[in-house]
């Protein structure tokens, strides 16, 4: 099913890279990408069944009718569901034996990393894992796609830059936000944000946090897209913290939003997280599974990604787009992306200070 | 029978009896007609209740009373024609007053209990001006008044047919409507209870100058309680008067046919004489019989008390018994006579004849017949 | 009189004493304990967990608030719902309101908007900075009333779970005998007062039928709340099923305190909705059309702002959206629509068939059994459907791995989910058959079966028909269960809605909405002519 | 009234008529008794009814004759007592065999018309063994046989009360069961159709050799259509009889006042005498009297037509009128007599007496008379 159809499809059937690239300002004066192409990649071939993760699949189911139509022979069927109650789903397959599917790609590194501890993954080979650019990004088990950094964004008819402080603690403090802040802390992406700080501060200086949080009244959503698009660009709220995409993608359709976001420096306000995709173990056709994450990381994909999912990409020789910073002039924590798995405790935490009941 | 006068010509042309005595009609019906798609129900009947009278419609299955009673109280629209209530028009080609505006009670044919009330709450359902205690009273004396005290927590499922049928009566009367519209109200009940109760209703309408109008199927219940009645023929008024003229004034074969067991006998009406197949009688016997009739054939009406039948050797009966009826006080012999007429004979349990034995059956009427030209 | 007792005398009288044949016990019973699989499923997570845990969780900080607040949802959403639901069944059944057919199937509609979709664009028109109040700004409007909190929260979920009400009650009011008004009528009582006196008695199982059912509904959501920013019960089993590493069978234990509500809503219709239809009478005569006259307008208005909000509000903002989204060209795959439709209906023939022996013995029996037959088939529809979802992934993947994720499973998600609807409406209807006419039909030689498939089947068809509505209404928009148990790569409408929206393409979930609602008034034209007998 | 026997102690101690002639018994009832909670409806009934033969049960409202038929067609189990049909046990501690399989007709007393089928197809649904043609040309000879061909499309509410209960009764005669049971077939409709009606079905019953029981609360009816009447009071059965037997020999006091509209003469036996308010008789006057009761007070039973009342001066008057019923072919004039008793007086229309009127009331009867010990 194509959602988001390209507006270059060419006369030959196979989708080209204007195909896969986003339109508009985004992308007008964007460089070729570099890095392997499809072109440069064995022809995937034969079926494949991917569960996907995540609430924003829906830009990724459309990447894969790309790669379906790249390619006769192959065909990809996903399952979109939330990524950690996917998570979850696959290791009870994994343990009775009843695996569906043969890649997990994943909007967030924890689930993957979850997946990856209860051994329901194969390695992958380093022809996947060396295409990755960046360490952090990449494991044995699982190989990041598509790197996506929390944010503050903020309405700029209520706050000017200079007014948003560079830490998470100083939004948790700051009178001048009392009462206009969003959020929502039923999110997985929440999750992950506290998981972080609890990795970086203890379980006893994130109590602290979200109770001064709490302090401040903060509004609440269900989603981080709803804190953006209904709250902050609304006015409801004046500022809200989120992934960094779900303000991009509300100035996607609405560019004169008055919107603009800001990064906090060195905490988990910061942190970099990466969408990824991981082979499972009981594929059907564990090379066909691999070699499909290795397109993921193809260049057409990661400017697929990039240019419409607004994601940081991973891979050398394609950038953010527009108006982002590139990962290296972000600020993110130094922390192991593998313990966002370790979600429980964050949710007693956040039952027992009350935020969630 | 000293007082009987019998009518003449009527058979030929029965006059419709209107609005009689407009000045004291609570209740009129003018050309009233009711279709039911192309089924007509009523035909341009035209009626008046007096003011306190009890108003019998008799008339056969499907002739068009229940309908005639639903226009009445307002469940029904006449699709053409105007009802009016103590002078005012209620039903007619643009006014209509709801059920509820007419001061109406109605028992329905069958019965409509409110299946989730109790019998007490089922009779006190109308006592809404009343207080609790004196609703409780009302109800209690309806209850004995329908021999049903001891069984007001029933619910309606609990009860008999004619335990439903009498629930149904209390609840109609208890709120004492000026118009009393009674469907059959007392066909589920035993003679006993029947005649107790139709003489009770008759004495609480009376008393409280009611105004009725009932249907019945019984003729004797009919020709007992009512004030008048008016027989109806597949939604036509056939003859509307009080209970003796009608009977013993048919004014149409289908009234005297109705009405009693008839039977008809053939006739040739000679100069001087009558002849049937039981004899030959003067041509007095027939009531105001004209001169012009000579040669004509007629049916003559004859009821079961106006024969005898007596057995007699197969040479000289003139009829026989083809069926033996036991009524209880009373025996009515069915006897085909030579010519084919079926007729009844009523004796008292003297005689004992048997089904097939040859009987003689003589005319003992001491009063002039009715008699209507030759059917068919 | 106790109902109750009423009940069980009527029932003697006309049943005789003996229960239904046991072979009905039976099948209700297998019914029953087929749809109660997934408790048990549940029931094994949650002691896997252990439930010495249920204290502590009823102890924690806020829990109790947070009870009080689902109750208090739940009430304000169930008076709602009969507030709207009974006056539009009385007004498209009993009245010469213009146009009933029409406004019958735009009433019953709402129901397959899901809730959260709803939420949504209510947010959108009415929310501080909605569109709405950037309509009114100009005007001089500078707040209008806060749409989040409780009362945005109930008014959604009313707009969107009355239609059960109607639905119900319309079928109790289609069958109703309307001598009894007439006869309240002659007896001096207007209209008006002969619908309190005689219509709502008798019709008040169906409408407690209907509440019951919206009543559970508020119950068991979880979108709408949680967009509408009302904190309830559901949220903590949301969170604990969506999160990594949570212990096995946690969300199952949650899922157990919400049991024991919904364990006294039930117990709680049982009381107000006792006597069932029992002693409703089928009745030969149609109630007589009340005439609207001059309030034929106000009627029509109020017909027309339900319409708008239910419907006009979230089909508007879709197609705003869609409006706004212009560059994102797309197409729509109709086979999305289609399986849809063929698991809709699956299900709604296979709850309709599974409601017959539950409901006709629920309401020909009064044993104790028969209680819990019917009750238990509650229970999967009270409780959330990723809980159902969760409990059908583990006993499929425990005992049965050949379903697991096959289409087959997902409708028996959805029969479990949704057969109390059908059983509901079902039960109504047979409660009002007059038990004498299948006496007749025995007399005349049928067989029990014969007497159940020539004389009541043809009877209770417009509750089996609305039943079937509801059924296939509610599965059309069911979300979690379908994106838990499909197959991968099946899609249907509303899993393809919540692909676009994950995707921020809200303008893109216009279509299938849409198509959703198209789809949807299609089919309940269709079930709703078999009201012909009824007219 | 040659062939009157009275009966005389049965009045002390009625015997029951149990299963008489076993032989020949197609149905039974045997101690069968029927509670409703804490409601007797019938209670130890032993009857049987033999084959081919119609059998009327007579009894007041709610004595409980519908929850007999009920038990006979195996729609309600008896609380205790055995039921066989041909020698068959259908009903008892622990059998039961269900209505379908029982081959029992039933008309209900509501009709329990199917509403969702049309008058044809009630009519044809029990009639599963014949074949399409067959089974049309069987209902078209029923629509005939109840007088409504051409409305066979109707439905069941496009029907008036009557055509109704025609259409239950077609319905059950169709498939010709072995056994008939009618439940007031003929309640609602009038005299004419009903005489009608009750002999055809009579003429069906006995051509096909139906064995039928029938309930009804109109005495005439059941007096002149059934073979045998077993009247009931308050769950037990009084008396079963033939109607004569029954109508001139009643066994009780309540039986004979159920039947015919008895009125009760207080009495004074004395050694020679019996002395009533309107005379004093032989001894003889009352039937089988034995000599032991000399000096007691007892009630005789005295029916209108064995009194008769003319006009008398207020000083030799021994009562006064105080109802005239009008009834068609006759008058009843109720009167109450100086000692309070109130009798009633069969008269032909002739005498035209009004209420308030003295007058004297004589014994005419040519019978022995029944008597009953002093009530009370
Ligand atoms: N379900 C019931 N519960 C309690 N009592 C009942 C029930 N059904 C019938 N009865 C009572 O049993 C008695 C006998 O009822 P039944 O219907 O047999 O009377 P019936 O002789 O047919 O009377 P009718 O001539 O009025 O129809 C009545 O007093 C009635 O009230
Ligand atoms: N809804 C209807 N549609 C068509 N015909 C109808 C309808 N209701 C009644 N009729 C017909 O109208 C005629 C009169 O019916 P009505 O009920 O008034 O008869 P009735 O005199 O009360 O008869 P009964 O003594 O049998 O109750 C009947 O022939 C009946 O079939
Ligand atoms: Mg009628
Ligand atoms: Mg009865």
């Amino acid at each position: 099913t194509s959602i988001l159809g390209g507006d270059g499809s060419s006369s030959d059937d196979r989708p080209t890279l204007a195909d896969f690239r986003g339109s508009g300002e985004i992308v007008s004066d964007r460089p070729a990408p570099g890095g392997t192409s499809i072109e440069d990649l064995p022809d995937l071939e034969g079926e494949l069944s991917i569960y996907l993760g995540g609430g924003e699949g829906g830009r990724y189911t459309t990447l894969i009718d790309l790669l379906n139509q790249y390619y006769d022979d192959f065909e990809a069927s996903a399952q979109t569901q939330p990524s950690s109650q996917l998570a979850n789903v696959i290791v009870d397959e994994h343990e009775s034996g009843t695996t569906q599917a043969d890649v997990f790609w994943s909007v967030d590194a924890g689930s993957l990393a979850y997946v990856a501890d209860n051994d329901a993954t194969r390695d992958l080979s380093s022809d996947a894992t060396s295409m990755v650019a960046d360490d952090r990004f990449v494991t044995d088990q699982w190989a990041g796609v598509a790197g996506r950094s929390r944010a503050v964004p903020y309405n700029t008819n209520q706050f000017s830059a200079s007014e948003i402080p560079t830490s998470v603690d100083g939004i948790a403090t700051d009178d001048q936000f009392t009462g206009s802040l969003g959020w929502a802390p039923t999110y997985g992406a929440f999750h992950g944000f506290v998981t972080a700080m609890r990795q970086l501060r203890g379980d006893d200086g994130t109590r602290e946090w979200l109770n001064n949080m709490l302090d401040q009244s903060p509004a609440r959503y269900d989603s981080e897209y709803a804190t953006v698009s209904q709250g902050i660009t609304n006015g409801e709220v004046g500022l809200g913290l989120t992934n960094h995409y779900y303000p991009i993608l509300v100035f996607a359709s609405n560019p004169d939003a008055p919107l603009d976001l800001a990064f906090t420096e060195n905490d988990a306000g910061a942190l970099v997280n990466t969408a990824g995709a991981s082979v499972l173990d009981g594929a059907g056709d564990p090379d066909l599974a691999e070699l499909f994450v290795r397109h993921l990381l193809s260049a057409e994909a990661q400017e697929f990604l990039a240019t419409r999912g607004f994601a940081f990409p991973m891979i050398e020789g394609v950038e953010p787009v527009g108006p982002l910073p590139t990962i290296d002039e972000l600020s993110p924590p130094d922390i192991d992306l593998q313990s966002l798995s370790d979600v429980q405790p964050t949710i007693e935490l956040l039952e027992d200070v009350g935020i969630l009941s | 029978m000293a007082d009987s006068e019998l009518t003449t010509d009527a058979a030929v042309e029965p006059d419709r009896d209107g609005p009689t005595d407009a000045a004291d009609a609570v209740l009129e019906l003018d050309g009233v007609t009711k279709e039911y798609g192309s089924e007509t129900a009523v035909t341009d009947l035209s009626l008046s209740v007096r003011d306190g009278e009890l108003l019998t419609l008799l008339g056969p299955s499907g002739c068009g009373k229940t309908t005639t009673l639903r226009m009445l109280a307002g469940l029904e629209r006449p699709s053409d024609g105007v009802i009016s209530l103590a002078d005012e028009e209620v039903a007619g080609p643009s006014t209509f007053v709801e059920a509820q505006s007419r001061g109406v009670g109605i028992v329905f044919q069958d019965f409509a209990l409110f299946p989730h009330l109790s019998v007490r709450e089922n009779v006190a359902f109308g006592l809404t001006d009343r207080d609790g205690d004196a609703a409780d009273e009302r109800v209690d004396e309806l209850l004995d008044l329908v021999d049903m005290p001891g069984m007001g927590d029933r619910s309606p499922d609990q009860l008999s047919g004619g335990q439903q049928q009498r629930v149904a009566l209390a609840r109609s009367l208890a709120p004492e409507p000026d118009i009393l519209l009674l469907d059959e109200p007392f066909s589920n009940l035993d003679v006993r209870l029947r005649v107790e109760m139709r003489e009770e209703v008759r004495r609480i309408l009376k008393e409280a100058g009611v105004t009725a109008v009932s249907v019945t199927h019984d003729q004797e219940e009919a020709l007992s309680i009512s004030d008048r009645v008016a027989v109806l023929n597949d939604g036509r008024l056939e003859q509307v008067g009080d209970p003796e003229a009608v009977f013993e004034h048919p004014e149409s074969r289908f009234v005297a046919s109705f009405l009693g067991q008839a039977g008809f006998l053939s006739a040739r009406v000679g100069s001087d004489t009558v002849d049937t197949s039981i004899g030959s009688y003067d041509r007095t016997l027939l009531k105001g019989l004209a001169d012009g009739y000579a040669g004509a054939m007629v049916d003559v009406l004859v009821r079961p008390d106006d024969l005898r039948a007596v057995p007699d050797n197969e040479a000289n009966a003139n009829g026989t018994i083809v069926r033996r009826q036991y009524t209880g006080p009373s025996f009515i012999y069915h006897v085909e006579l030579d010519n084919g007429d079926v007729v009844r004979c009523l004796h008292n349990h003297a005689e004992d004849m048997t089904v097939g034995e040859p009987v003689t059956v003589d005319l003992v009427a001491d009063h002039s017949l009715a008699w209507y030209p030759k059917q068919g | 009189m106790a109902a109750r007792e009423r009940l069980a005398r009527l029932r003697t009288a006309v049943g005789g004493d003996d229960e239904p044949g046991l072979s009905l016990a039976v099948l209700a019973g297998a019914v029953a304990a087929f749809v109660s699989l997934p408790l048990l499923g549940l029931l094994v997570r949650a002691s896997n967990y252990g439930f010495g845990h249920l204290v502590g969780l009823l102890t924690e900080t806020g829990s109790l608030d947070v009870l009080v607040n689902s109750l208090v949802l739940v009430f304000w959403v169930t008076l709602g719902c009969v507030l709207v639901g009974v006056p539009l069944a009385v007004l498209t059944v009993q009245t010469d309101l213009p146009g009933r057919r029409f406004w019958t199937v735009v009433a019953a509609l709402p129901l397959v908007v899901p809730s959260y979709i709803g939420a949504f664009t209510f947010v959108s028109a009415f929310g501080p900075q909605g569109d709405l109040a950037d309509a009114l700004a100009p005007l001089g409007v500078e707040r209008i009333p806060a749409i989040y909190g409780l009362h945005g929260t109930a008014l959604v979920l009313i707009l969107f779970t009355y239609p059960y009400v109607f639905l119900t009650t319309r079928a109790a009011l289609l069958s109703f005998d309307g001598t009894l008004v007439e006869a309240a009528r002659t007896l001096n009582h207007s209209r008006w007062e002969a619908f309190k006196r005689v219509t709502v008695p008798q019709i008040l199982p169906g409408v407690t039928a209907g509440a019951l059912l919206a009543a559970l509904y508020a119950l068991s959501d979880f979108g709408t709340p949680s967009i509408m920013r009302y904190e309830v019960f559901t949220q903590q089993i949301y969170v604990a099923q969506r999160s990594l590493g949570v212990p096995e069978g946690y969300p199952a234990l949650l899922s157990m305190q919400l049991l024991a509500v919904v364990a006294v809503v039930l117990a709680l219709e049982a009381r107000i909705g006792e006597g069932d239809a029992s002693y409703v009478s089928r009745g030969s005569r149609q109630p007589g059309q009340i005439t609207l006259g001059a309030w034929k307008w106000p009627a029509l208005a109020f017909c027309a702002s339900v319409a708008t909000l239910a419907l006009g509000v979230p089909l508007g903002v879709l197609a705003w959206w869609f409006e706004q989204a212009g560059q994102a060209v797309f197409e729509f795959e109709p086979v999305v629509a289609w399986n849809s439709l063929r698991v809709a209906a699956a299900a709604a023939l296979a709850a309709s068939l599974l409601a017959l022996p539950v409901a006709g013995y629920a309401a020909r029996s009064t044993s104790l059994f028969s209680t819990l037959t019917d009750r238990l088939t509650y229970v999967g529809y009270a409780i959330p459907g990723v809980v159902v979802a969760l409990a059908l992934l583990y006993l499929s993947t425990e005992f049965a791995q050949s379903l697991y994720k096959t289409v087959p499973l997902l409708v028996f998600a959805y029969v479990v989910r949704f057969l109390p609807q059908a059983v509901g409406t079902v039960r109504s209807s047979v409660l009002q058959v007059d038990p004498k006419l299948t006496e007749a039909a025995r007399t005349l030689g049928r067989s029990p079966t014969g007497a159940f498939r020539n004389v009541t089947l043809p009877l209770i068809a417009p509750g089996v028909a609305a039943g079937a509505a509801l059924v296939f209404l509610t599965t059309m928009k069911e979300l979690p269960a379908t994106l838990m148990l499909s197959p991968i790569g099946f899609e249907t409408l509303v899993s393809y809605i919540w692909l676009v929206r994950g995707a921020g393409s809200y303008g893109a979930a216009a279509i299938p909405a849409l198509v959703l609602v198209g789809v949807s008034a299609l089919s309940m034209v269709v079930i709703l002519a078999q009201e012909r007998y009824n007219g």
